[in-house]
């Protein structure tokens, strides 16, 4: 690698008795005491969370109020500091959620290991796991900081799309069983 | 030219512009394989037959062109023989090679041809991948990141299957991952002639079912799990409990009978999740039972011993081992070794009943009906280990008349058990309580109920070491999941009391380091170390017993009078 | 003396230090604040006082203020687990602080800091009337660093040790200059025929007209500078320089023993801020008004009133340069002093000493 | 005026012949039998061989070749199956075969089954034809008793018998392998070929021959005239008489039997012509699966020299050179009141019920091209569809197991080929003008 050498511009007279850069530094700080403050009192006041926000990571349910998540585990296996445990269970078959196969029986994500990267939000494949609004978590255990699936529901809530997964494949069940 | 000519009865073929030697008839997609390369097929399976109907493997295929009227090879000008391509591709799985052929097996026109076939697969089959138990090791996944086009030309509805077909007590059937392979069919009528198989309707509609009234329930209907390409059979043991690709693979032995099934055990963290078979042409080819694929359940059984006790209290080990001591350096000790235990072991337990001075060493048989196929007469893995170790030199017996005359007559009183239950080997409680027991073992049961020490062990999922199969073939399981915390390594417990009793055999904690011993001392392991003792194992010489009358019977690669047979057509 | 004169003269002690200890906790929330304004923060404005603070209107205004924390500072720092190191020497482990502390209280007697006038005949409202009024300042003034050497020392431990022999190279270093710097000041104030000798009430006097620091920018100029490396300001913080140092002198310190070097150096920063105000910027004197405070008792308040906020511009003053600069480098500081400060000052002597030559011979 | 020459047909189409024996009988029948009786099967297989005969069902291979394939050394018995399995689309020669003159395809048979050492013969005829199954039955019952079929045929000391096996109601059964499978009692998936060619491997793994209806009929008639007679008959390589289905839209519909004439002399002079007012416009002319000749289109004949539609020679070689197949002598013929994307769909939809399911491009890209054609009659085609259609097609042919592959790839490539204005005029319009058809093309 070639080294460029940059020369330094000599400081004038003035410079070198640094008093106008000072005056200028005084300017700078003089108007900023003069600028409305920044800062939020929180928590009266929250910021607005812009939208793609990665927040704490929660679980949502489908418009319907289904569990979406299916535990593919595809989330603990991607997350950079193995923060989510998954225990998957095989669903009955019948009633509702005839279509729905496998779902998590349990769906921890420890709170404390979390680093909010969102790769588990990008990799899911049924989008039941999102970065939300939500940044402040605290707890007075390890142990209130692990978070388990009602928990991460009750976070999550319901995010209206237009999936319908399940629907979908009743329908086409039931048109398929007409043949 | 050399091309064509035959020498040595082997031919030279061209794959790809390499040459390659191999004998005339080898298929063309296992010697791709022993090649290093691939191509991807889902129908083709080395142990079935060939069904050529998934159309993947198709390669273009050429060769030497023949002068009709002599009979001879049509050389080019430059005097080269003329090579006549076949102007369709051809599936790699039903050629076989002759002399002088070419095969293209990365050209556009091949690539092409696997593009469109697993465009044509992918059209009807579920998007299931994140639910799918095949995910992580499924061909058509596999396949599709090198051949797939990335999105789907595909707008119309898929064809809509049943999800979950119960075929037997512990297969589950998706019927629209099925692509239509055929190798379960294929398994089911071939390997366990058990014909339950088959498909109905037709076109894209087939359907893969179980004859009407019947089930897949013969013991090796797992195998069809193994070997199904994509995700349509699923264990229902194992659906949905873990993604594969979570799954350590550690390599085991089947404890289930004397075969030596090979084994991959599945687990993560701690936890084994499922045994699937591990290819040995001598031994199992790629096949294993459905039993021995449920022992792993043994490991948290309820009767698992976890605790050092003396007198049935809990204590630190080494009081344990104290203890055991001070009953070993009695001179009227016994050994009852087991036929499940490893030759590592039966070497050092040898070792210790030896320098214990033991009156009479014995082991307890285990026999049952095995079913000619990779589940022999004899239930004890490694009868042979003990025989080859010389720490019995009879076979074992169901009734331990021997032990229990010597006891009736004062001549022991102490007894050390390895992990055998003597109260049903023909030794009542009545006789066992006249005798001090040291039970070393991993699970609990009635001689360990009267044992006056209990020194808990570990299982084979949580050791290393080697067993001696039916044909004298010396295999290697590797630990797979810890112990429970606390429990000594059956080596290292047999080896302190050794030390103790002042018998400094070094440290013998390791199998690396028995074997170390084990090669040196004697003959018929000259030459072996743990380390270095290859995957499919080492036949060892047994022609030394074969005149004991062994109870096993023939199996997949068992004949008993010769050891090994070739591996079935 | 009678009793009652030193119960008066007592009393008046107190009133001025307890007066000083309070704006000097003023001035470590002015500091807060300040610094906050400067970042675009909002600073101290949760701590209210339980009745006071539910005053309608005026307790809220309070206590965003921020007008009760150093209520709550000061307590913290008194109420706090009081550790002493293991390491320590104990002796002047505790002395230093009480060193380093005295002597910024002391050096407020002298300080007159506004006038009153009496029989027409207007007198300093101070508590010691010296002659030598600068020269004591200066004596006590030095005294402060030997707490701070004192501290750093008895720490017995690398931080603190570095920085109170920083301190002390700093002291020495700039000590010269600030001596210098102010000869002129005297120079002019003791025209021929004065008696003003070292008095500062006289130099006060003498800015009837016109501010000292216009007559003689340069000397106000290396005055500030050399009050900011005496109160181990930033930049000059060579002491402290927790980016450094941890905490520099005060690593070890914790609790009441911290609170009093804190409360040393605003005390310092005020009183340096009220000597500047007294040598340059015309004491209580406003430009252009010559007796403005003859009407007694008002008078004198508001010449009082005139002096605190003059030194309250200059304390600003400090704070105002501390979020503004980044810390010198140690041998930048040494170098500034040794090849700036104190060539410029012995110009700035001689030059003035010709000027007034030629003035006064004209 | 053209004219057809009847030997098959000969006295089938006569008024008053029944199928009986006692008919065929009087009509010289099993005379070539004895006759064949009388000469080593070697010579009649060298007869067969001089006579040129290619085979009736499809592929046009030589028979005599295919005999002389037989794997003879191995031991194992030699079984002959008449492939009476007749369901391309358009074909229907073998049923009048089979209806009206069963004694010649059991005369054909035994002749067969003596020239090749045959000790047991099949007839597996489609599970829809159960008349042709009884009639059949009949007269191999009636033939056993007059001694031609069974135990020591006509004294000769020659044995064999022939069994009726009624197929499993499948296009697939048709191909020889999965004709085979079907026979033995499994689903009809064709064989991979190599290792199973039905000469060495076939039926129950022994060197079987399989044969169409019409061939086998043919060798009656090469026996009683000799092999160089026969051979004098038809164009060279194209010997013999061959029945041509004609239907669709012609005047006259029916099937001919037909020594060598152009397209003009069958279309016109036979059938009749185009419809009142109609003109032809695309001719099928071996049956659904093969590829379709467009009317206005240049063609060639077998030695390259371009002739018009109404010249190309009606034979297996003049038909391969105009660019199609003969196939199986269905000829189905359009003319401009035929919607071509529906005739496409109409068949595709017909491959995509009939593909077995065996080989993944034919199961999957059947499926695909019929609802592509299902969209693109029901209104929902889009741009890409008649290039995707194309692609798609082009990956099934020729990499499947059986020919069947090619039954997607023709059609499909050569309507598109033809007549892709039509297709491109149709991508993105609502509908190809035909109502509700995709109803019927999808499956029920």
């Amino acid at each position: 690698m070639a080294v460029k050498i940059l020369k330094r511009r000599p400081l004038s007279l003035l410079e070198k008795t640094y008093l106008p850069q000072i005056l200028i530094g005084l300017k700078i700080t003089l108007r900023n005491l003069f600028r409305p403050s920044v800062t939020l009192q929180y928590p009266e006041e929250r910021p607005d969370i812009p939208e793609g926000y990665r927040g704490v990571p929660t679980l949502v349910k489908d418009a319907n109020g289904r569990e979406k998540c299916v535990a593919c585990q595809l989330c603990e296996f991607v997350c950079p500091p193995r923060a989510i445990r998954i225990t998957s269970r095989e669903l009955e078959t019948g009633g509702e959620d005839a279509h729905i196969e496998k779902a998590p029986d349990e769906f921890e994500i420890d709170m404390l290991r979390c680093i909010y990267c969102g790769y588990c939000q990008e990799v899911c494949p049924e989008e039941a796991i999102w970065l939300q609004d939500v940044f402040s978590i605290s707890g007075y255990s390890r142990e209130a900081m692990v978070f388990d699936k009602e928990k991460l529901y009750q976070l999550g809530g319901t995010l209206p799309d237009n999936h319908f997964k399940w629907d979908r494949k009743k329908a086409e069940e039931e048109a398929a069983k007409r043949h | 030219m050399s091309a064509g000519k035959v020498t040595d009865g082997r031919i030279d073929v061209f794959i790809d512009g390499e040459k390659v030697r191999c004998p005339p008839g080898t298929n063309l997609i296992d010697l791709v394989e022993g090649m290093g390369k691939e191509i991807p097929h889902y129908c083709y399976h080395p142990k079935l037959s060939v069904s050529g109907n998934c159309r993947m493997c198709l390669v273009e295929l050429g060769t030497p062109a023949m002068d009709r009227e002599t009979g001879k090879p049509v050389l080019d000008e430059d005097g080269a023989p003329k090579i006549m391509y076949f102007p369709n591709p051809v599936i790699a799985c039903a050629t076989r090679l002759t002399s002088g052929m070419r095969v293209r097996t990365q050209s556009a026109k091949v690539r092409e041809c696997r593009e469109a076939v697993l465009e044509f697969l992918l059209i009807n089959h579920p998007l299931d991948c994140p639910i799918c138990d095949q995910a992580g090791e499924c061909l058509l996944q596999e396949f599709a990141t090198d051949y797939g086009r990335g999105y789907s030309r595909f707008i119309e509805k898929k064809v809509v299957k049943p999800k979950r077909t119960v075929l037997g007590p512990r297969v589950m059937l998706d019927d629209e991952r099925c692509i239509l392979c055929s190798r379960c069919v294929r398994f089911c009528q071939e390997v366990v002639e058990d014909d339950v198989l088959g498909f109905v309707d037709r076109g894209t509609y087939t359907t893969l079912t179980c004859y009407p009234g019947k089930q897949l329930e013969n013991n090796y209907s797992l195998n069809t799990v193994d070997i199904c390409p994509v995700g349509a059979l699923t264990s229902r043991d194992f659906r949905f409990r873990m993604r594969v690709w979570f799954l350590k693979e550690t390599p085991s032995i089947c404890t289930e009978s004397s075969v030596g099934v090979n084994t991959l055990v599945g687990s993560r963290e701690g936890k084994v999740y499922r045994i699937t078979p591990r290819r040995n042409d001598g031994v199992n080819d790629t096949w294993m039972s459905d039993s021995g694929r449920a022992l792993y359940k043994r490991i948290e059984d309820e009767n698992r011993l976890i605790d050092f006790r003396v007198n049935r209290l809990p204590v630190r080990p080494e009081d344990a081992l104290s203890e055991a001591l001070r009953r070993l350096q009695g001179d009227k000790v016994a050994f009852v070794g087991s036929g499940q235990s490893s030759v590592e072991e039966h070497f050092l337990f040898n070792c210790l009943s030896r320098a214990a001075g033991s009156v009479l060493n014995c082991l307890v048989s285990r026999t049952r009906e095995g079913d000619g196929f990779l589940i022999s007469n004899d239930a004890n893995p490694n009868v042979r280990g003990a025989l080859c170790l010389g720490f019995i030199d009879t076979l074992p017996e169901a009734n331990l008349t021997g032990l229990a005359e010597k006891i009736n007559r004062g001549e022991v009183d102490a007894v050390v058990v390895h992990n055998e239950d003597l109260t049903t080997a023909g030794i009542g409680r009545s006789l066992l309580e006249k005798v001090e027991v040291i039970y070393l073992g991993s699970h609990g049961n009635g001689a360990s109920e009267t044992a006056s020490v209990v020194i808990p062990g570990l299982t084979v999922f949580e050791k290393s070491g080697t067993f001696i199969n039916q044909q004298f073939r010396l295999q290697k399981f590797l630990q797979a999941v810890p112990g429970p915390p606390g429990v000594l390594d059956d080596l290292v417990t047999i080896s302190r009391l050794l030390n103790l009793l002042g018998k400094d055999e070094g440290r013998l904690a390791t199998p690396a380091a028995v074997w170390a011993v084990l090669s040196r001392r004697l003959k018929c392991f000259e030459g072996i170390s743990f380390d270095t003792l290859p995957e499919t194992g080492a036949l060892l010489d047994g022609s030394a017993f074969r005149s004991l009358p062994f109870c096993e019977g023939p199996s997949l690669h068992f004949e008993p009078e010769t050891g090994t047979v070739e591996a079935r057509a | 003396m009678d009793v009652f004169k030193i119960l008066g003269i007592t009393a008046k002690a107190l009133v001025v230090v307890l007066v000083l200890l309070s704006l000097s906790n003023l001035a470590i929330l002015a500091e807060r604040k300040v610094s906050s304004w400067i970042q675009g923060r909002v600073g101290p404005n949760r701590t209210a006082l339980p009745i006071i603070g539910a005053i309608p209107f005026l307790g809220a205004g309070l206590t965003r203020l921020g007008l009760f924390q150093p209520l709550a500072d000061g307590l913290k720092l008194l109420l706090k687990e009081d550790p002493v190191p293991d390491h320590v020497n104990k002796f002047y482990y505790f002395l230093a602080p009480v060193a380093a502390f005295i002597p910024a209280v002391t050096a407020i007697t002298v300080l007159p800091f506004g006038e009153i006038v009496r029989n027409g005949t207007p007198r300093p409202i101070v508590l010691a009337d010296l002659d030598i009024g600068i020269l004591f300042i200066f004596a006590v003034a030095s005294l402060g660093v030997y707490g701070v050497i004192l501290a750093g020392w008895a720490s017995n431990s690398k931080y603190p040790f570095l920085g109170g022999i920083r301190a002390s190279a700093q002291m020495i270093s700039y000590e010269l200059a600030l001596g210098l710097s102010i000869l002129p000041v005297f120079m002019w104030t003791n025209a021929p025929g004065s008696q003003a000798g070292l008095n500062l009430f006289a130099v006060v006097q003498g800015q009837e007209h016109f501010w000292n620091v216009f007559w003689m920018p340069v000397s106000a100029l290396l005055f500030l500078v050399a009050i900011f490396a005496e109160t181990n300001r930033l930049p000059f913080d060579m002491a402290e320089s927790e980016s450094e140092l941890v905490s520099g002198f005060s690593t070890e310190y914790g609790s009441f023993k911290f609170g009093l070097f804190f409360l040393a150096e605003y005390a310092h920063i005020v009183v340096g801020s009220g000597v500047f105000t007294v040598l340059f910027l015309g004491g209580w004197r406003l430009p252009f008004i010559a007796s403005y405070y003859s009407g007694g008792m008002t008078g004198a308040v508001l010449s009082v009133l005139v002096f605190c906020a003059k030194t309250f511009l200059v304390v600003f003053l400090f704070m105002w340069v501390r979020w503004t600069l980044p810390r010198f480098r140690y041998d930048q500081i040494m170098k500034l002093g040794w090849t700036v400060m104190l060539p410029l000052s012995l110009l700035n002597i001689i030059g003035y000493a010709l000027f007034l030559a030629v003035w006064d011979g004209i | 005026m053209a004219a057809e020459r009847k030997i098959l047909l000969q006295h089938a189409d006569e008024a008053y012949y029944s199928p009986g024996i006692l008919n065929y009988l009087a009509q010289g029948g099993y005379e070539g039998l004895k006759k064949a009786l009388k000469q080593k099967p070697e010579d009649l297989r060298q007869e067969v061989l001089r006579s040129g005969l290619r085979g009736r069902g499809g592929a046009g291979f030589s028979c005599g070749l295919k005999w002389s394939l037989v794997d003879r050394k191995s031991g194992k018995p030699i079984y002959l199956i008449c492939n009476c399995d007749e369901s391309e689309p358009g074909t229907f020669k073998d049923r009048q075969l089979v209806h009206k003159d069963p004694h010649q395809v059991i005369e054909g048979m035994m002749i067969a089954a003596y020239a090749n050492d045959v000790v047991q013969a099949f007839i597996y005829i489609r599970e829809e034809m159960p008349l042709g199954a009884k009639i059949l039955q009949g007269a191999i019952e009636e033939a056993r008793s007059m001694g031609f079929v069974g135990e020591n045929i006509c004294h000769s000391g020659f044995s064999c018998d022939i069994v009726v096996h009624r197929g499993a109601g499948a296009y697939i059964c048709g191909e020889e392998t999965g004709l085979i499978e079907s026979m033995e009692g499994k689903r009809p998936y064709p064989r991979i070929k190599p290792p199973y060619f039905p000469a060495v491997l076939g039926l129950y793994q022994c060197p079987t021959i399989v044969n169409n209806v019409e061939t086998l009929c043919n060798i009656v008639h090469i026996v009683r005239l000799g092999g160089e007679a026969y051979a004098r008959i038809g164009r060279h390589g194209n010997t013999g008489t061959r029945i041509w289905c004609v239907s669709g839209m012609v005047q006259n519909p029916g099937y001919f039997e037909i020594e060598t004439l152009t397209m003009k002399e069958l279309l016109y002079d036979l059938c009749g012509g185009p419809l009142p007012g109609r003109k032809f416009t695309g001719i099928i002319p071996g049956g659904a699966s093969m590829k379709i000749l467009k009317v206005d289109d240049n063609f060639r004949n077998r030695d390259g020299r371009a002739i018009g539609f109404e010249d190309i020679i009606i034979d297996f070689d003049g038909i391969q050179a105009a660019g199609s197949m003969s196939g199986s002598a269905g000829m189905i013929v359009l003319d401009d009141s035929v919607n071509i994307i529906e005739a496409l769909a109409n068949i595709i939809a017909f491959f995509a019920h009939e593909t077995c399911g065996q080989c993944t491009p034919c199961r999957e890209g059947s499926y695909w091209a019929r609802n592509i054609l299902a969209r693109m009659c029901s209104g929902g085609a889009r741009e890409e569809d008649v290039a995707l259609l194309y692609d798609l097609a082009g990956n099934i042919g020729g990499r499947t197991v059986c020919p069947m592959g090619y039954s997607i790839t023709w059609p499909v490539r050569s309507y598109i080929d033809k007549f892709r204005d039509q297709f491109e005029a149709n991508a993105g319009s609502n509908t190809c003008g035909v109502e509700s058809f995709s109803e019927r093309l999808i499956e029920k």
